[in-house]
Parts: C-alpha cells; structure tokens; sequence
C-alpha cells in the first residue's frame, strides 16, 4: 500500500531547493514537461478530429479537447455553486475521515497490545473487511434516518479498515529492543503505551491515513453519485459530475474529474505535511 | 565432523513424525482458535440480538443472521436469491467474469509498463507525470465519461475496474524494480550479462515480491469499483444485486450480495497469493526458514 | 604524492601469470550538484598477477571508488587502469567496459536471491554463451561440490546460512576464470569468529587458482592474514599512505594470528592505520555537526 | 538521593558494583518434543568492580544468557542473584547496552539519556538536568544533544546509548556485543573510549562479545562458551595491569591469551560451523517436504 506517496514528494521537496541553473540541466523535469504538452496536443487534435477531418476516431473523440475543458472550467470558477460542491465534498471527507481516524487508531492500538481482543475482535474484523465499501451504501441508506449520516457511515467504513489494519500491523512490528530498553529503565505498561507503542506506530499511522484519504474520496464520490444522484443529495463534486452527465455537458464532466483529482491531492499533501510536522525524526532521510 | 552431521540431520528426520504430533496438541492446547470462534460468536450474537430478537429502533429495518441464512439456503427463496437458484449463480458469474477481464488486462498492461518505467530512466520520466496527474482522480470521477466513451453495459465496468487496478499494479511493479539493490545489476554486468539478460534474469524476478503486492491490492481495488460501476450502471452482477434489491425495498437479497461479495473478494485475493507463492518459491522458502 | 611501488612478488609456480593490474595517477572527482568531491587523488599500484592485494582504509574513504573504476561500474576523471597490458580505461575512455574477466564480490552479498546456487554460479558462463545450458549446470554442480556446498546446490541463497551464501559467491565469480577478483569487505557484516573461518576457505580456494585478487577491507588482521602485500589508504581523498608487504609463506591458517611474525606486521601497520580512521572520524564528526 | 558524581576522585562510590551469580542456569525452548536447550547448567561469578567478558562463536547462546541476566526471560532451572538476592523482571538495576542501537528514534540525544529517570521520576529534575549535560559532555555528544538518533553516527549513537545506560546508576551494567556492525576502526575508537570510561568508575559490566581481542584488552576475567547449549567452557582471567592501553595488545602476555582462547573457540566455533550445516539440511528438507 505504499504505493501513494512514492514519487511527488521526493520531487516537489526537491523542487525547491535546485539552482536555476540546475533547473535547466533537469533533465527529468523538461521531460515530464514535454510528455504532458505532447499529451495534451495529442488529445486536443484527437478530439477535434471530427471536425477537422470529419472522422471521429474511437474513444478520443468523445472526449472534449482541453481549450473546451478550460474554457468551460473558467466559466464555472465564479459560479457559487461549484465552490459550494467543493465544500460540502470536503466536509464530508472530512467527517467520515475523522471518525475514521478516531475510531480506528485507538481499536488499532488496543488490538496491538492486548492479545485477548486481538483474538476476539480481529476474525470478525478480517471477515467484514473484504466486503467492499461501496456495498455498504444500500444498506447504510436504509439503517440511517438521513443521506448525510449514511454517506458519513459509508465514508467511515472505508477508512476505517485501512486505518486499522495499518495501525495494527505498525504496533505490532516495533523493535522488541526498543520496549525492552523501556522495560528495564522501569517504564510502567501506561509509560510503554504513549511512550513507546504511540510514537513508534506513527509512521504507519500516517500511511494508513494517506491511503484512507484516497478511500475516502472515492467513496464519498460514489455516494454523492449513487444516493444523491439528482434528487434530494446536498451537492458535493460527485453530485456536480452527475449532473452535467445528466445534463450533457461533458465539458464540465471533465472539469469535475480535475478538480477532484485536485482535491485528493491537495488532501493527501496536507497528510503529507501534517506526518512530516509530527513526525520531525522521519523528515531527516 | 561427519558423524556429527549425520547425526543432527538424523534428528529431525527422525523427529518429524513427534512433531507433527506436537503440532497438533499445540493448536487444541492454545487458547487462539477458542477465542476467535467466541470473537465469531458474539459478534454473530450481537447481530442477531440487536435485528431479530430485540428489534432495536432502526435495526429492526435491517435482516437478522437467521433470516439471511435461511433465506441463503433456502430451495424455494422467499426472495429471489439463495444458493439453490441460477441467478445468484449467474449474478456471481457476470461480476467475477468482468473481474477476470479487467485484473487480465491492468495485469498484462500495467505490469510490462511498471517494468520497463523501472528498467529505463528515460521512459519513465516521460511516463510517470502523466501517471501523477491521472491517478488522484478517483476512479468513481470516470464513471460518467466511461458511459459516454463505451458502448453497452459491459464495456464501461470492464473499463472502470480496469483503470482502477492498472494505477496499483503499474506502480508496484515499479516500485518493485526501484527496490532492487544496485549490486544486482553489477553482479550481472559484471559475470558478462547483456541487456536482454539483465531484464529477463534480474529485473523481472527481482520485481516479483512487490508486483504481488500490487496485484494483490490491485484486485481488492478492481473489486471496489466494479462493484461501483455495477451499482451506478449495469444490469447483472453482485453490485447490481445490491442496488436492485435496495430499489425494490427487500433488504435479504442486498446482505445476502454483501456476504457474496466478502467471499469472493476474499478468495480471489487468496488466489493472487497463492499464485504469488508459487512463483517465488525462493521467498516462501527463506521467509519459512526465518520464522520457523 | 604519486607512490608507484612495483613489486615482484613472488608468486606460486604454476600460476597463470595473467591478471597484472596497472593503477596510474588515478582521480576521481564526483560532481553532484556543482559540490566537488574528490574521492580519489593521484592513486598508483602495480598489482602484480596471482597476487592478493589488500587495500585498507576507513569506511568512505574511495576505496570501493577504486573498485568500481576498475570494474567498470564508475568512470575516472584523470589517470589510466591497465589490466595485463590493455587499457581499460583512461583520458579517453573514462569508463571501463565491464567484464567478466573482472568479476566483483560484493559488501553484502549478490548472489541473485531468487535462483538456486547451482543456477546462481551457472550464471556468468550460461548468459555469455560460453557453456551449454547442461555444461554449465555441470560445471557449477561440480565447483560447489568442491567447497563443501554439494547438499546445497539446489538451495536458494536466502534458505543458506551468510558463510555458505558468501563462499558460493566466490564460486560464482570464480567459474568464469577471471583475470582479477575484486572483493568488496565480503566480510564486513560477519562476526569474527566465523570471518576467521571464512579466511581459512578463501584461502584455500586462492591456493588452488591463484587468481589475483583486489581485497579491500577496513579490518588490518583480515588484510595481512589474507594477503601478499597491505595497502593502506589515506582518508578522502584516497591515496596510498603505506605499503605493508607480507613475507609470510603460504598455506596459512588460524594460528598465524597468534605467531609472532603476524604480531609484528600488524604493529608496523597499524599505526598508520589508526591515524587515518582518527582522521576519518574526527572528519565524520565535523561533517554531522 | 545525592546524584552519584562521576568525578575522577571518587571512583570507589557504592553504586554500579554489584555481584551478580548465576548458579547452574539452564534455559531452552520448545515443547518437549522439539526442545533445544540454549543454555546449560551455567554457572557463573561476576565480581563486583570487574568486567566479565563472554566470548562464544556465534548463535551459542549468548543473547539468551543476557536476556536471562537482564530478566527479559526467566531462567527453566538455577537461579541468577544481584547481590545476594534473587533477581526478577528487568529492572534499572541491570541496564542492558543493545546490540546494534535501540535508541528510541522519535527523542533526541538528550530526551534519550534522560529517558529513564523521567518516566520513574527519582531524581530531581534540576539534579537530572545536570547529570545528563555532564554525562553528554563526557561521551561528547553536547553538540548533538538536540539531534536525533538518525543524523548521529554509528560510533554516536553507541556513546549516547552507554551513556543512557549509565544515568540510571544500574549496579551492573550489561553490553550484548555493544560495537558490532561499526567498522573496524570506529570500533577500535569505541573501544578505546569505552576502556576509559570503565576504568574511570570501575562498574560491574558483564560485556558479551564475540572478537577475542576486545574482550582481552577489555576484561578481567574471560568467559569462553561452548557451542550451542552454552556451557562456561573454560574462565581465563586476563592480568593485565590497569589502565590499559592498546598498545598492550601487541604484548606478549596478551598474545598468550589470545592463543590459548583461539584455540579453545575455533575449536567451537568450528564445531558450530559444521553443526550448522548440518542443522540446516536436515532443516531444509524437513521444511520442503512439508511444503510438497
């Protein structure tokens, strides 16, 4: 699962700190660079292809070019309701995150140190886990009296698992020395918790909370997309991709589809920054 | 010296069938499987107190353990679904065929392209951003423009569950390459290896342990946005079920297509391990010989 | 600063006088990001062929710099490496051509941890197509039959303890009957009871081929135990601060480190020795501070 | 509690003197039926004042013997006595020196060495304070005080953890082959540093090692281990005069120790090095027809 924070950061840090004058021998950066303009030429002539050549090519050329993409994109900025969608996108990000965050690690932890609960609750656990989110969402939307608190539920789920498992796998793995050091210093079992186990699981910690985040999105995307999809839904991106598909506009599709990608990132960056503030000792690699 | 050898591997030999014997009373002896089957119980306890027999406020809208099993082994299901009727079979069938498709297909793309990203520095600097851009969009974001873009009801979930596990598979296998330690490459450059020799006998094997990884995950995520497509768009398959169910007000059928999913994601991950196990028969056997 | 020592060490009769390795005026500066490092200085040796050349110095000093200049894996910026009379690299040709008449044994290990040690040591000979496929499985069965490895040949390196791993290595280069050995501490991470034991069998496999060997190690008894003749280096930049020959005749084994001659030549050299690792230290520490 | 003073003048104050027995100890592991016995009927003195230092080939046992001295196990039969009373669990009274480094990673040099009297909280603050500055100007890490584990090096790291060793006024302090994984000349410098350290207030120190050379120019008494179970193969007490110097090592009393100890553990180590073969053989195949 470590797949998530592999290349940007090591570069975007890096990024910062190159001379100009090695700026211009990168030769990796002027190659991304290219390969994007290239990709994006490619796209825009694929899709106007129809009406340059008359012959619409598969797939490409239903895709709107990216001058219509922009253009549309500016339209919406100073729409009130685009940035209302974001809003409520991030605040049920936000929701389901948290409660994620505040249940699992301390189940996570618990499950770590004591052996009784990890044998009682951890089958139960790993047999609900396969289950994917999304199939919760039906049922939540039943269980819950409002939209909002299944969303929430849904969101949670998702998190949840891979928090946990996470956390657990993080506590579990500490260096036997490191809690013997402790042990014959005279740590007390409360001394080893918060002074050893919590410390030592945050790395893990933080890398279950950057995949959960990614989760999170999808599922609340889902969900705005499943439950809200054009009836009593409060909004949100999924809500604003929905409706322009209903609409038929599919600039704005893809306009959806970017600033989504935008908000994942952005929320996985501030995981980033916030693992890197917690955790001074690791930033020094 | 000799003797001494023979002596020790003699033990074990000997010592083999004792210890298949101490195997097994270790495992009644142990109080691990008591407690994972109390963990099962009560937590199937608590299910069955809160829907069915309490009938709590808001769980009473939710099926019981008794009614979902009944109902699932059922000949003549009240319902529509159990075991005993082909459409719960072909449900099954339609979800695991796209799934086959789609992990076929992220596996046979993502990881020849995960390979050669991780082999040549140049194609991977040209791959990779684009890689970056596409991937934090979720695949949920596609679902729309998969509709626009494909024909028919197959073609957009093979489409969505596909892209999902390509960005997993692609970027383990990569990460997967960059882990292998620079002095493979030397010891193969330096005994005489070509290229092509260093790909096939350093490169590929070396990647395996974190491919599987990926494909591993790359399934469960496959599995996450079928069944995703499914429910936003389709007409058969396990998703479907669900969301079907959910429209026409039954609850049994969806938490009957909920247990299905779990089992089947489940076992398809078990297979991908196994699979895995199998071809890195140097890893099972070092990791076994570490945990012993 | 140039110390160009030519020796005519004696070898073994019989042996084949191939693998003479000619360092002269090597520099090697590394650039990264416009910070000039110069991790080898103006370094000179004649390494004469069947001879065990043990080059020691503090961890980091551009010792493994040397290494990888000769087996090709880094260019130099200044100076030439002849191997028995050609050029391998110099002015013109910064970096060497890797071969398999240069084969190298790495600090931690390189055996390819997901093919068996049969597969392992077939295979320089297999991917040069030099040996058929059958020839060359024989041919490894056999070379590890000869160090104690026959049970073993089927076994993946991760499932073989670190002291048989690091003796297929060596079998592993030595199949392709190379011009010079280079060795990397293939002993670093060993404690030193089982390094004394490893000696022993490097030892003894070096007096049945009497290849030249490249031996760099931070450890002195290792290197006069081992070798024909002690290099030491000087902390970076690497240049050659003292050459320490050692006069003591070969077959040797584990009482040598208690006998009085051993005592003094590791007095002679350790001086030196532990001058350079002060220097090296004191330097670690400012560079951390 | 006046904190102890490591001023030269005062080398003979009471605490870090221990006596620690260890009478016919034996430990192993396993059920009956595969049981291997680790250690065996060990019997033991370390006088209070000396450094005992314990030398056997490797995978002998002597991490057990420190696991069992420090009390993170408890012994099958015999019994371990600090000063005549029984010992327990793991306790400040015997600070164990880990091999390689366990320095928590997430606290500073400083937070490190003041680690164990904070969380037990017997010593004033400003006292504490005080002895940790002295204590890290002595190791010379005030520097560094405020960096973490990671940006020290090796040998750094060594000193810091000596020195959170030696700030909980343990009476015996115990080192499990403390410089291992440091290159030969930072481990010389250690050793030397280390040796000074020792010399100065003369603490109980029972020092495992597996390099002869640093146990003789190190120790008074030499423990030599057979090969797996440990037995105390044979004590040689070393009689060179203190303080020592390295130089000494080239004595010719110092060669005589270093002959009569090599024999002794090449003989075992010898002995381990075929046993192992073996073991592992038989291991193998026990392992792959498991598999099969």
């Amino acid at each position: 699962m470590a797949v998530a924070a592999s290349g940007t950061g090591a570069s975007g840090g890096g990024l910062r700190r190159l001379r100009w004058s090695a700026l211009k021998r990168n030769a990796k950066l002027w190659r991304g660079a290219a390969a994007i303009a290239l990709t994006l030429v490619l796209w825009e002539c694929g899709s106007r292809a129809s009406q340059q050549l008359g012959m619409q090519l598969p797939f490409i050329g239903l895709i709107p070019p990216p001058t219509a993409v922009l253009a549309a994109w500016a339209e919406v900025i100073p729409q009130f309701g685009y940035w209302e969608s974001w809003y409520l996108s991030f605040k049920r990000v936000l929701a389901g995150f948290l409660s994620a965050m505040v249940v699992g690690i301390p189940f996570g932890l618990l499950l770590a140190v004591s052996r009784y609960c990890r044998e009682i609750f951890f089958p139960p656990f790993e047999v609900l886990r396969p289950i994917p989110p999304l199939a919760w969402v039906p049922a939540s939307l039943i269980f819950w009296p409002t939209n909002e608190l299944s969303i929430a539920f849904v969101t949670f789920l998702g998190a949840f698992f891979t928090i946990v498992i996470n956390v657990l796998g993080g506590a579990r793995s500490i260096d036997i020395r490191l809690l013997r050091a402790a042990q014959s210093m005279g740590a007390t079992k409360w001394d080893m918790f918060w002074r050893i186990v919590l410390p030592a699981s945050l790395p893990s910690i933080f890398t279950g909370a950057a995949v959960g985040m990614g989760i999170t999105w999808e599922v609340v995307l889902a969900a705005e997309m499943i439950s809200g999809g054009g009836t009593q839904g409060g909004g949100g991106l999924g809500f604003f991709i929905w409706n322009s598909y209903m609409g038929g506009s599919l600039e704005q599709i893809v306009v959806g589809m970017f600033s989504i990608g935008i908000a994942g990132y952005l929320s996985s960056s501030a995981i980033r920054y916030l693992g890197d503030r917690c955790m001074p000792w690791r930033r020094l690699f | 010296m000799l003797n001494n050898g023979q002596g020790a591997s003699l033990g074990v030999r000997a010592g083999r069938m004792p210890m298949f014997m101490a195997r097994i009373y270790r495992r009644l002896s142990a109080t691990g499987p008591y407690f994972t089957l109390l963990g099962l119980v009560l937590w199937v306890g608590t299910w069955w107190l809160l829907c069915e027999v309490f009938s709590v406020p808001r769980f009473e809208k939710m099926p019981g353990p008794v009614v979902v099993l009944s109902e699932l082994f059922s000949p003549q299901p009240f319902l529509g679904v159990s075991v005993f009727t082909e459409e719960y079979y072909a449900h099954m069938w339609a979800s695991c065929r796209r799934i086959f498709f789609a992990f076929c297909i992220a596996t046979g793309v993502g990881v020849p392209l995960g390979l050669f990203m991780g082999w040549s520095r140049k194609f991977r600097d040209y791959t990779f951003p684009i890689l970056e851009i596409l991937r934090p969009i979720p695949i949920l974001a596609w679902v729309p423009l998969a509709i626009l873009m494909f024909k028919g009801f197959e073609s957009p979930v093979i489409f969505l569950a596909t892209l999902a596990s390509l960005y997993v598979s692609t970027l383990n296998t990569l990460l997967g390459v960059d882990s292998i330690d620079e002095s493979y490459f030397r010891a193969a450059g330096c005994l005489g290896s070509k290229p092509h020799h260093i790909f096939w006998h350093v490169v590929v094997p070396g990647a395996l342990p974190f491919m599987f990884t990926g494909l591993q995950i790359s399934i469960g995520v496959a599995w996450f946005s079928l069944v995703a497509a499914e429910m936003v768009s389709g007409d058969w398959g396990l998703g479907y079920l669900i969301v079907d169910a959910y429209m026409n007000n039954v609850t049994v059928p969806m938490v009957i297509g909920m247990i299905t999913l779990g089992f089947v994601g489940w076992f398809t991950s078990v297979l991908v391990r196994i699979v895995g196990d199998r071809m890195m028969q140097w890893r099972t056997r070092a990791l076994a010989m570490e945990n012993r | 600063m140039a110390a160009s020592v030519a020796v005519n060490q004696s070898t073994a009769p019989g042996a084949a006088a191939k693998g003479a390795v000619s360092i002269r005026n090597v520099t090697k500066v590394y650039d990264p990001e416009g910070v000039n490092v110069m991790a080898v200085d103006d370094c000179s040796m004649e390494i004469a062929a069947g001879e065990v050349c043990m080059v020691v110095g503090p961890s980091g000093c551009g010792k493994t710099t040397l290494l990888n200049a000769i087996a090709g894996f880094h260019s130099i910026t200044a100076g030439e490496i002849h191997l028995d009379g050609e050029l391998l690299c110099g002015p013109d040709k910064p970096l060497a051509e890797q071969g398999a008449d240069r084969v190298v044994v790495f600090q931690n290990g390189a055996l390819f941890p997901w093919k068996t040690l049969r597969d392992n040591v077939a295979y320089g000979p297999l991917v040069r197509g030099q040996l058929s496929k059958r020839d060359a499985l024989d041919k490894a069965a056999q070379m590890l039959a000869d160090v104690g490895l026959a049970e073993f040949a089927e076994k993946y390196p991760g499932e073989v303890s670190s002291g048989m791993a690091r003796r297929a290595e060596i079998v592993r280069a030595l199949i392709n009957d190379p011009k010079v050995l280079l060795l990397d501490e293939p002993y670093r991470a060993m404690d030193e009871l089982t390094k004394s034991i490893m000696h022993e069998a490097l030892l003894e496999m070096y007096d049945r081929t009497r290849v030249t060997m490249f031996f760099i190690t931070h450890d002195l008894e290792e290197a006069i135990f081992l070798g024909d003749r002690v290099v030491v280096m000087t902390t970076r930049p690497c240049r050659t601060k003292k050459i320490v020959d050692v006069n003591i005749p070969r077959p040797r084994d584990y009482h040598l480190l208690s006998s009085e001659a051993f005592r003094l030549l590791v007095e002679e050299a350790s001086e030196a020795v532990h001058e350079e690792a002060l220097k090296a230290f004191t330097a670690g520490e400012r560079e951390l501070a | 509690m006046k904190p102890e003073t490591t001023a030269a003048g005062a080398p003979t104050s009471a605490s870090g003197k221990g006596r620690i027995e260890l009478q016919h100890v034996s430990k192993g592991y396993g059920e009956a039926w595969e049981r291997q016995e680790v250690v065996s009927d060990v019997s033991l003195e370390i006088a209070p004042g000396k450094l005992t230092a314990v030398v056997g080939p490797s995978g002998c046992g002597k991490s057990t013997l420190v696991n069992l001295v420090a009390g993170f196990e408890s012994p099958e039969s015999g019994r371990i006595l600090l000063n005549g009373r029984p010992v327990g669990g793991p306790s400040h009274e015997r600070m164990v020196v880990f091999q390689e480094t366990a320095l928590m990673p997430w606290l500073t040099t400083y937070q490190n060495i003041v680690f164990g009297p904070r969380i037990r909280g017997d010593m004033p603050k400003k006292a504490l304070h005080e002895e940790a500055v002295k204590l890290l100007d002595k190791v010379g890490l005030s520097e560094f005080k405020d960096k973490y584990p990671i940006q020290l090096s090796g040998g750094m790291q060594r000193r810091a953890e000596l020195a959170r060793a030696i700030i909980n006024r343990p009476k015996l302090l115990i080192m499990d082959e403390p410089f291992r994984g440091l290159d030969a000349m930072t481990r010389e410098l250690m050793q030397e540093f280390f040796l000074r350290l020792f010399e100065e207030n003369r603490r109980t120190n029972l020092f495992v090692t597996s390099e002869i050379e640093e146990a003789i120019i190190l120790a008074d008494h030499l423990v030599i281990l057979s090969n797996r179970p440990a037995r105390v193969r044979e004590v040689i007490d070393i009689d060179l005069p203190r303080p020592r110097e390295f130089a000494m090592l080239g004595s010719r009393e110092a060669y005589q120790y270093k002959r009569a100890a090599l024999e002794l553990l090449h003989e075992e180590a010898m002995k381990s090095f075929s046993e192992q073969q073996s073991v592992q053989a038989g291991l193998i195949e026990a392992i792959s027809s498991r598999g099969s």
